[in-house]
């Protein structure tokens, strides 16, 4: 094991970055950038053929010590849930890459270039950190590129919308560095010196007060990023003004990052709490999934429909999240996958026909089939994986995640479902309405369908969705043992639980004959 | 007898080496700048730029050991070490953005660098008081030398009035700090530091005159740190100051008036930390607030950066009052450490983009610049998410290491205040890149910084140090936490008899 | 002899004078005057604590507090000359270019 | 017993063969490949199901042939893997979907021969012949929703076919939300009983592994039975869910036949009898399937008689057909439910098929009031079109009469009495509002417009041989269910027996046992009842359209209001519009998106920024550039820090 495969992954991109910067004419900057993009790719698919599918342990770790004094060091580590998203990370990079070259960015190719790639060392870098500093500082460079990627390429009110998503991920990151750093204090009471090491941090010894603000600490700048209902509005708005890369990556891993942090940080650290907190999550989740879908309907652009589809479908993976079993939680992990890709392949498309039509509203569009048969097809393909149908990737992680719903609180899934139905009558009004239809505006006579670089960027995302959909054994057979030792902690916790619940109730019982007992 | 004086000399005559170079620079300079005229001033600065950078290795010679110079009178320890090195390295880049600046906005050369030398001398000695008059005398070299380089441009009446401001509430601020030393030395019967905190070790915690004497000397050095609501002329001054002066004020001044604060109140006054850091607590709360909560309205940058200086102090304070954790001092050292290169580099920005005549300092002028001047829009971006503490910055790291030590105190809310005004100053940290990136703008142009050697060069340092600090942390932190152990950690009176 | 009290007091009463002036007058000139019986007032306690605890230290200070007043004074005056050649004026109302 | 039988796949594999063939070279390879290929591979998965239904006549009964492919979804203890089975259910229903459906396909060449878009016809077409085999295929519920869904898809894509008009596209959706809000029935249902086994450590949804464990599903059964019902009154158009059906007409008509009519709709029959194990553990379930059947039969034969549109007579006609399936499942006469899925196939297939060549005919008229006489001019259709209406009236020999008296008999038997009377009243109803299509349509006077009257032509013959061999099987295909008195006597029922009529252990009531009636004379009687009520309907029929054409308007006059009612199908759509959608749309768009997100989330977002923002300036107000106010701020701080200093000595 071992080898420098991880930090490898973390730091080409940084170093492409750079490269790129040295490049001058348009055409070897968006070649140079694409072609750093795919050595992560690479490397990523490397690792997945080199993953031990029977170990729950982290993999290819690499640790080095960096600040000393406070117990920090360079710890990466991968596991059977990091993998996935990891992957998703460089395969939507170097697609987001390859389709901004072709004519989606035009201004300033050599910055964005370099923000992708340095975005992309953050988005790997917080997924492949096991120590909380590490993870911390990973989880806020990537902030800096995607804001100043909205803030340069976006549209419309731009600022406005930085500004939103900026503050939003940012008061609730600094509230998470207040709690890393009282956990650390409270770790090194019992441990005796500084760590930031996770592995050190479980199991301390806390009093429940303390846990429960903690765990708030944490779950408020996760639940922020993922979005969870209420919280979710400065979605719509980043997305919308975003460039089509930056929502495609905004919706696709950045997202992600929230629900990630609740099954590597937020839950193992203090289950106890998580277990408490489930009624809570679970109802702000159906909440989520609900509202996303049933405001995404009324939506008059397309890119709002597409954002709001997010918080619907975060929604289910966060109900995954706390369903707190094996279902659930494969089912979260495989949705969060699911979602990169068909919500990806969405903005991607989306950004096509905006770059055909400089506009985005629903209502300028109808009859698109008629002139653009291809890209229709596409998208109905697409579509119909956003909506769960049996047979493409979107069913398997729905499917999955209501089954462990269902196992855990029958309720929370009877009303989830219904975001099925609404998530179908939403993409497919909007479908029906851009796709179908007489052609109405004489210039949508006039767009031209895919070019070769466009299905290029299509076909590997498509694929996806029919092989994740027919055969998803080897991804979730690589994320059970990690699930399931997520899931021991977990029940640990609900034994300790439970026992303390007894004591309780005996000394109820018999407060005389054992005052010790408390 | 006549071999142990020279070894007196050759011993006690090195801690005082750096601020005699210092001084005797200065004076060269005065004595050759009449014949200069201001056009190339540059010339003199490059003479006070060797000046501080032979101050600078001559101070390296001074670390390690661990004494008492002057009866007392100068402590020669690696906290005055640490300080002196940075405030020589503040002047250093100050007097780099200066070269061309002096030369172009027409300053007379001679007394522009010598009163920067002077001002440099004044910090080093706070920085290295052993010694309540040293304090004071320190405080007020470098408060006069100042005062006179914020009104330098003496043709402009922003320059005039806000030296005048500075002057009348420095000198106001210094009868309290005078007050206070006045009291302290009657309650303890000396103004050595050492036997104060020998004497109140003893247990005074309600003498009364103790207690009204600290009180106005936190007073007097919260108006130098601009510590809320003493504060009040920090804009004024930053804003109407030749902008490297207010990068000198921002840094320097900063930095040797906490060395002093620190020295005085976490060292000396330790033992009676229970009096005073309730006080500071809500000194730090206020000052945060009203930094970031102001800084978000402001339209020149100049000002802007002021307030952010203020929200800055607050941050230290924060330490400062986390006073019973071990960590506190390390921490504000290296929190001072990667604040002073990031605010360098930051109006190291501002300067280049001034041109004689034209102010340049509304945050509107920043527009476009990353489309005219890639590099330097870079750098600021840089600087500014430094400041706003993104990791992994030198800005990000000192907040980190702070919050620790405050947590480490106990201070749970504090800090989460703290994390607040953090949150808020991204807001207007942000503004700026979106002002240089986000926004349609011509841009402005200015003299391409390649052709400014020197001011290249101090960005050079503030880029290097704001990332460096922050990435590798590790040695300047030890350097932090040992420099202020060696400050508290004295083997008893060692004095070197010169004076006696 | 007189108690140390009496000294204090004093000085305490002298240095409220001084800030009531900065606080109260328009003069620029004036205000700095203030200032400087701030100044003095410390002086007198220095000198009457330094005579009490029987140290020099005390008035070794007001003589370096003599020496600094005297130096202030001179910037103070000159900073205050270039101003009134700018603005002419001394008032220290009409001092509000820089604000908010 | 059950035996590897790995052909199976292929039945699968040849659709799918063709929606790729159609769908990446179907353009480029032009319209005789695509009418190749598009018809052929069903044909030859048709002979692949004969081959394995002869393998399976061979076997004892109760065997099946398996074909693992390969496993699907696991997670935790929950595994669901992919594959087929062919059982006698299963033989019957791939029968009918490959065998009517190539014939289908056959006839959508020459339906289609003037649409340019037959590739893409074509394409759905295999896609749905492809979803609906992996749907009667497999092996496991999970996978029967893969086909459940794909399906609906399919019928999606199809209703919409021609999808620049607005309503045709929007009659698509519709029909998919309404499946979908079924399938929400259904996905429950799988949970409920995935639950209810695992509480027993029990995983898995495989048919035959559910059966053995069917005593453990005896707490859920009535939910989940009910729960999957509801999502087989979705697919199979059922109250309350039928709304759609009528809607779907607007698509292909040899689509109506295929996917309306014949195999898709009648999926939630298929779905019933195949959990037969479960329903019988919860006769109140049942009792709800047989009633809801029976009260679909009824209320939508109604709607069927005032109809002007051709089509959609036959749609409700379909509905009603299908209440009578749901009925025979309903009381435990699983056979009988399937049995006249069966020669329902047959016969609406065949229906839709003659509608099609008569629209085809009439260049795309669909009004009754508009035709008329056609007798002559197109006799295959009109004779075939007879064949196929006498089946349905349930006219002995046609096979509706063995199917539909089968039920009628299992409804009886089991004792419900009012639901055979209403399924015997229906059946009059059928029979008149069926011969009323023939009349207006065939007989009587022509009403065409003249334009189109001249160039009317009976259909080509690759769409008239459909017609024929799909008549045939009307009049022949109920003849395996002749009454067990007769020469091979009930050979159909006997071969479902194991399957669909096997004890279950704990169930209540015990299928195949109640529903034997063994007195000749009772049975005689019951299809005698039955059959009087179709022929009053023929004869009323006839008196209204033929002897005295005068009177229906009349009547409609009189009977106004009643008209009106069911002109309007019971003002359901109304119903459900105003109810929900109308709601469902204000409130999303006014309470959610214009009320919480904007105005309250960010409302608060907002106005904290601006707070701040005020309070900053505010503060910087106090910077009023007078420096004695500076220093009296600066004194205040004094004051306040002395002030604590006294406090502290005080103290």
């Amino acid at each position: 094991m071992g080898g420098f495969w991880l930090t490898g992954l973390i730091f080409v991109p940084t170093l492409g970055a750079f490269g790129v910067l040295m490049q001058n004419d348009e055409e070897s900057i968006w070649r140079s950038a694409f072609i750093f993009s795919l050595i992560p790719l690479a490397m990523s698919l490397y690792l997945f053929a080199a993953f031990d599918p029977h170990q729950a342990a982290y993999q290819f770790v690499e640790r080095y010590s960096w600040i000393s004094q406070f117990g920090i060091s360079y710890h990466v580590g991968m596991d059977g849930i990091s993998l996935f998203l990891v992957i998703l990370t460089t395969l939507l990079i170097s697609l987001s890459l390859l389709y901004s070259g072709g004519g989606d960015i035009e201004m300033r190719p050599r910055e964005f270039c370099f923000m992708m790639l340095v975005l992309e060392t953050g988005l790997i870098g917080a997924l492949l950190a096991i120590d909380l500093f590490l993870f911390y500082v990973f989880w806020e460079v990537m902030l800096v590129p995607m804001y100043l990627m909205i803030g340069i390429w976006g549209h419309g009110r731009k600022i406005y919308a930085t500004f939103k998503f900026v503050l939003f991920t940012m008061i609730g990151s600094l509230l998470m560095l207040v709690a890393i750093l009282y956990l650390v204090g409270a770790a090194r009471a019992q441990i005796g010196h500084l760590t930031f090491d996770l592995p050190d941090l479980y199991n301390v010894p806390l009093s429940r007060t303390e846990a429960r603000w903690l765990f708030a600490g944490f779950a408020i700048a996760f639940a922020i990023k993922v979005p969870m209902w209420p919280v979710h509005t400065w979605l719509p708005d980043a997305h919308t003004e975003a460039p089509t890369a930056g929502s495609v990556m905004l919706a696709g891993v950045m997202l992600k990052m929230g629900t990630y942090g609740f099954l590597r940080f937020a839950i193992p650290l203090f289950p106890e709490v998580a277990i408490e907190a489930t009624p809570i999550f679970m109802a702000l989740a159906v909440v989520g999934i609900i509202y996303g879908a049933l405001v995404a309907m009324v939506q008059p652009d397309l890119k709002r429909i597409v954002a709001y589809s997010s918080v619907s479908h975060l929604g289910f993976v966060m109900l995954g999240i706390f369903a707190l079993n094996p279902q659930g939680i494969e089912g979260a992990v495989y949705q969060m996958l699911n979602h990169g890709v068909s919500t990806g392949a969405l903005f991607l498309m989306v950004g096509m026909i905006y770059v055909r039509r400089h506009t985005r509203e629903v209502s300028e569009f109808g009859g698109l089939w008629k002139t653009v048969p291809m890209f229709a097809a596409l998208f109905m393909v697409v579509m119909l994986s956003s909506i769960g149908l049996p047979g493409l990737n979107g069913f398997v992680g729905e499917f999955l995640i209501l089954l462990g719903t269902f196992l855990h609180s029958e309720p929370a899934a009877w009303v989830a479902v219904i975001g099925l139905v609404l998530g179908a009558l939403y993409m497919m009004w909007a479908y029906e309405r851009v796709m179908w239809g007489p052609v109405t505006k004489s210039i949508n006579q006039t767009i031209k369908d895919l070019s070769g670089r466009e299905i290029a960027v299509m076909v590997p995302l498509v694929a996806l969705m029919l092989l994740m959909g027919l055969y998803p054994r080897p991804l979730l057979s690589r994320m059970e043992p990690s699930v399931n030792a997520l899931l021991d902690r977990v029940q640990a916790a609900q034994a300790r639980l439970d026992a303390s619940h007894a004591r309780t109730l005996a000394a109820l019982a018999a407060p005389v004959r054992n005052p010790g007992d408390k | 007898m006549n071999q142990f004086t020279l070894a007196a000399v050759n011993f006690a005559w090195l801690p005082i080496l750096p601020l005699i170079a210092v001084t005797l620079g200065a004076i060269v300079v005065m004595l050759v700048g009449p014949n200069v005229d201001d056009e190339d001033s540059a010339g003199l600065g490059l003479v006070a730029l060797m000046t501080v950078l032979a101050a600078f290795v001559l101070t390296l010679f001074t670390l390690g050991q661990n004494s008492l110079a002057f009866g007392g009178a100068l402590a020669v320890d690696d906290y005055s070490g640490f300080f002196e090195l940075v405030i020589l390295a503040a002047t250093a880049v100050t007097i780099g953005m200066s070269l061309d600046y002096a030369a172009d906005e027409g300053l007379a050369g001679a007394e522009y660098y010598a009163l920067i030398l002077f001002a440099a001398l004044g910090m080093m000695l706070m920085a290295a008081a052993g010694d309540l008059i040293i304090i004071f005398l320190g405080l007020e070299t470098m408060s006069i030398a100042v005062y006179a380089l914020v009104g330098f441009m003496r043709r402009d009446p922003r320059s005039n009035e806000a030296a005048l401001k500075y002057f009348l509430l420095g000198a106001f601020s210094t009868g309290f700090l005078l007050y206070g030393i006045a009291l302290v030395y009657g309650a303890t019967g000396t103004i050595r530091l050492d036997p104060v905190r020998a004497a109140i070790s003893g247990g005074m915690a309600s003498n009364p005159l103790l207690l009204m004497g600290l009180g106005m000397m936190l007073i007097g050095f919260g108006f130098k740190v601009a510590a809320v609501p003493f504060h009040m002329w920090t804009p004024d001054a930053y804003e109407g100051a030749p902008t490297p002066i207010t990068a000198f004020m921002a840094v320097g001044v900063k930095l040797a008036a906490f060395a002093g604060f620190l020295r005085i109140f976490l060292v000396h006054l330790g033992p009676l930390s229970a009096q005073w850091s309730d006080v500071l607590w809500v000194i730090a709360v206020l000052t945060m607030t009203v930094g970031n909560v102001v800084a978000l309205v402001q339209a020149n940058i100049k000002r802007m950066l002021a307030y952010s200086a203020i929200a800055h102090a607050g941050y230290v304070i924060v330490g400062m009052a986390a006073a019973s954790s071990h960590q506190a001092g390390g921490a504000i050292l290296y929190y001072l450490l990667g604040y002073s290169f990031t605010n360098l580099g930051a109006f190291a920005v501002v300067v280049a983009l001034e041109r004689h005549g034209e102010v340049r300092d509304r945050i509107t002028d920043f527009r476009g610049l990353a489309r005219t001047h890639p590099a330097l829009a870079a750098a600021m971006a840089l600087f500014m998410l430094s400041l706003a503490g993104v990791p992994p910055l030198a800005g990000f790291v000192g907040k980190f290491y702070l919050f620790s030590a405050a947590l480490n105190a106990g201070l749970v809310w504090l800090v989460i205040i703290a994390a607040i005004n953090s949150a808020i100053s991204v807001y207007y940290y942000t503004r700026v890149i979106v002002e240089m990136y986000a926004r349609e703008g011509e841009g402005v142009s200015v003299k391409r910084i390649g052709t400014r050697p020197a001011l290249l060069l101090s960005l050079a340092v503030g880029v290097a140090g704001t990332i460096l600090i922050g990435l590798f942390p590790q040695p300047y932190m030890s350097a932090s936490a040992s420099a202020f152990a060696s400050a508290t950690s004295r083997p008893a009176l060692k004095t070197t008899a010169l004076l006696r | 002899m007189t108690p140390i009290s009496y000294h204090m007091a004093l000085s305490a009463i002298l240095f409220a004078i001084g800030v009531t002036g900065v606080l109260i007058r328009r003069n620029v000139i004036v205000m700095f005057l203030s200032v400087e019986l701030m100044l003095n007032a410390v002086n007198l306690a220095l000198v009457a604590l330094g005579r009490r605890i029987g140290s020099m230290d005390g008035q070794v200070i007001v003589f370096f507090v003599m020496t600094v007043a005297a130096a202030e004074a001179a910037v103070g005056l000159a900073i205050i000359i270039s101003m009134f050649r700018n603005r002419e004026t001394v008032n220290a109302d009409e001092l509000n270019l820089l604000r908010w | 017993m059950t035996q590897d039988f790995p052909a199976l796949g292929l039945i699968l594999l040849f659709p799918a063969l063709g929606v790729l063939f159609n769908l990446f070279y179907g353009r480029r390879a032009g319209r005789g490949a695509v009418n190749l290929v598009g018809p052929g591979v069903i044909f030859l998965a048709f002979a692949v199901t004969l081959w394995g239904f002869v393998v399976l006549l061979g076997m004892p009964p109760g065997a099946s042939l398996q074909c693992s492919l390969w496993p699907w979804i696991a997670a935790g203890s929950f595994h669901a893997e992919l594959g087929l089975r062919l059982d006698a259910l299963s033989a019957v229903m791939t029968l009918v979907v490959t065998g009517v459906g190539a014939f289908i396909h056959l006839y959508s060449a020459g339906y289609m021969a003037e649409d340019e878009d037959y590739a893409r016809y074509f394409t759905y077409l295999n896609l749905f012949a492809l979803s609906m085999l992996v749907l009667v295929l497999a092996d496991n519920l999970l996978q029967m929703f893969i086909g459940w869904e794909g399906v609906g898809l399919c019928s999606y894509l199809l209703i919409a076919f021609w999808f620049d008009n607005p309503q045709y596209a929007y009659n698509g959706r519709k029909a998919f939300i309404v499946n979908r809000i079924g399938d929400l029935g259904f996905l429950l249902g799988i949970f409920t009983i995935v639950a209810a086994l695992a509480q027993h450590g029990v995983w898995t949804l495989n048919f035959a592994a559910m059966q053995r464990h069917a005593d453990l599903l005896q707490p859920v059964a009535l939910a989940a039975a009910l729960l999957l019902f509801f999502g087989a009154t979705g697919k199979s158009a059922q109250i309350p869910l039928y709304v759609w059906l009528p809607d779907a007409m607007v698509g292909p008509t040899p689509v109506s036949a295929l996917i309306h009519a014949a195999t898709m709709v009648t999926a939630g029959v298929y779905m019933i009898a195949r959990l037969n194990f479960l329903y019988t553990l919860a006769p109140a379930a049942m009792q709800v399937v047989a009633t809801v059947g029976a009260l679909t039969a009824f209320f939508a034969a109604t709607i069927a008689i005032v109809q002007s549109d051709i089509k959609r007579v036959l749609a409700y006609s379909t509905i009603s057909q299908i209440g009578y399936m749901m009925l025979g499942v309903g009381v435990g006469a699983f056979a009988a439910g399937v049995f006249h899925l069966m020669t329902h196939a047959f016969f609406k297939g065949l229906l839709f098929l003659c509608s099609g060549s008569v629209i085809h005919a009439l260049h795309g008229e669909q009004d009754m009031n508009k035709m008329g006489g056609l007798r002559k001019k197109l006799p295959i259709t009109y004779a075939t079109m007879l064949i196929g209406t006498l089946a349905i009236s349930a006219v002995p020999p046609f096979s509706g009469y063995f199917s539909k008296d089968l039920i009628l008999e299992g409804a009886f038997a089991s004792g419900h009495g009012w639901l055979w009377l209403i399924a015997v009243v229906t059946a009059g109803i059928t029979s008149f509002y069926m011969f009323r299509l023939i009349f207006m349509t065939f007989h009587g006077q022509s009403r065409l417009e003249p334009e189109k009257a001249h160039h009317v032509h009976e259909s080509p013959a690759v769409m008239a041989i459909p017609l024929i061999v799909l008549a045939g099987f009307s009049i022949i295909g109920g003849w395996v269910g002749l009454p067990e008195w007769l020469l091979w006597g009930d050979a159909f029922k006997r071969f479902l027996a194991p399957i669909v009529a096997r004890p279950v252990t704990g169930a209540l009531v015990q299928p195949g046992m109640m529903i034997e009636i063994h007195r000749f004379a009772t049975g005689m009687t019951l299809s005698g009842v039955a059959l009087a009520a179709g022929l009053i309907g023929i004869f009323l029929a006839w008196m209204l359209y033929i002897q005295h054409p005068e009177l229906p308007p009349r009547i409609a006059e009189r009977l106004r209001g009643l008209r009106e009612l069911l002109w309007r199908k019971y003002y359901i759509d109304e119903i459900y519009d105003l109810l929900i959608s109308r709601p469902l749309f204000w409130g999303s768009g006014n309470v959610l998106n214009k009320g919480i997100d904007r105005a309250v989330i960010d409302g608060i977002v907002d106005g904290a920024g601006a707070t701040v923002e005020g309070g900053g300036e505010a503060a910087r107000k106090i910077e009023t550039g007078n420096v004695q106010h500076y220093a009296f701020v600066y004194l205040l701080g004094v004051v306040a820090v002395a002030g604590y200093y006294v406090y502290l000595v005080m103290r």
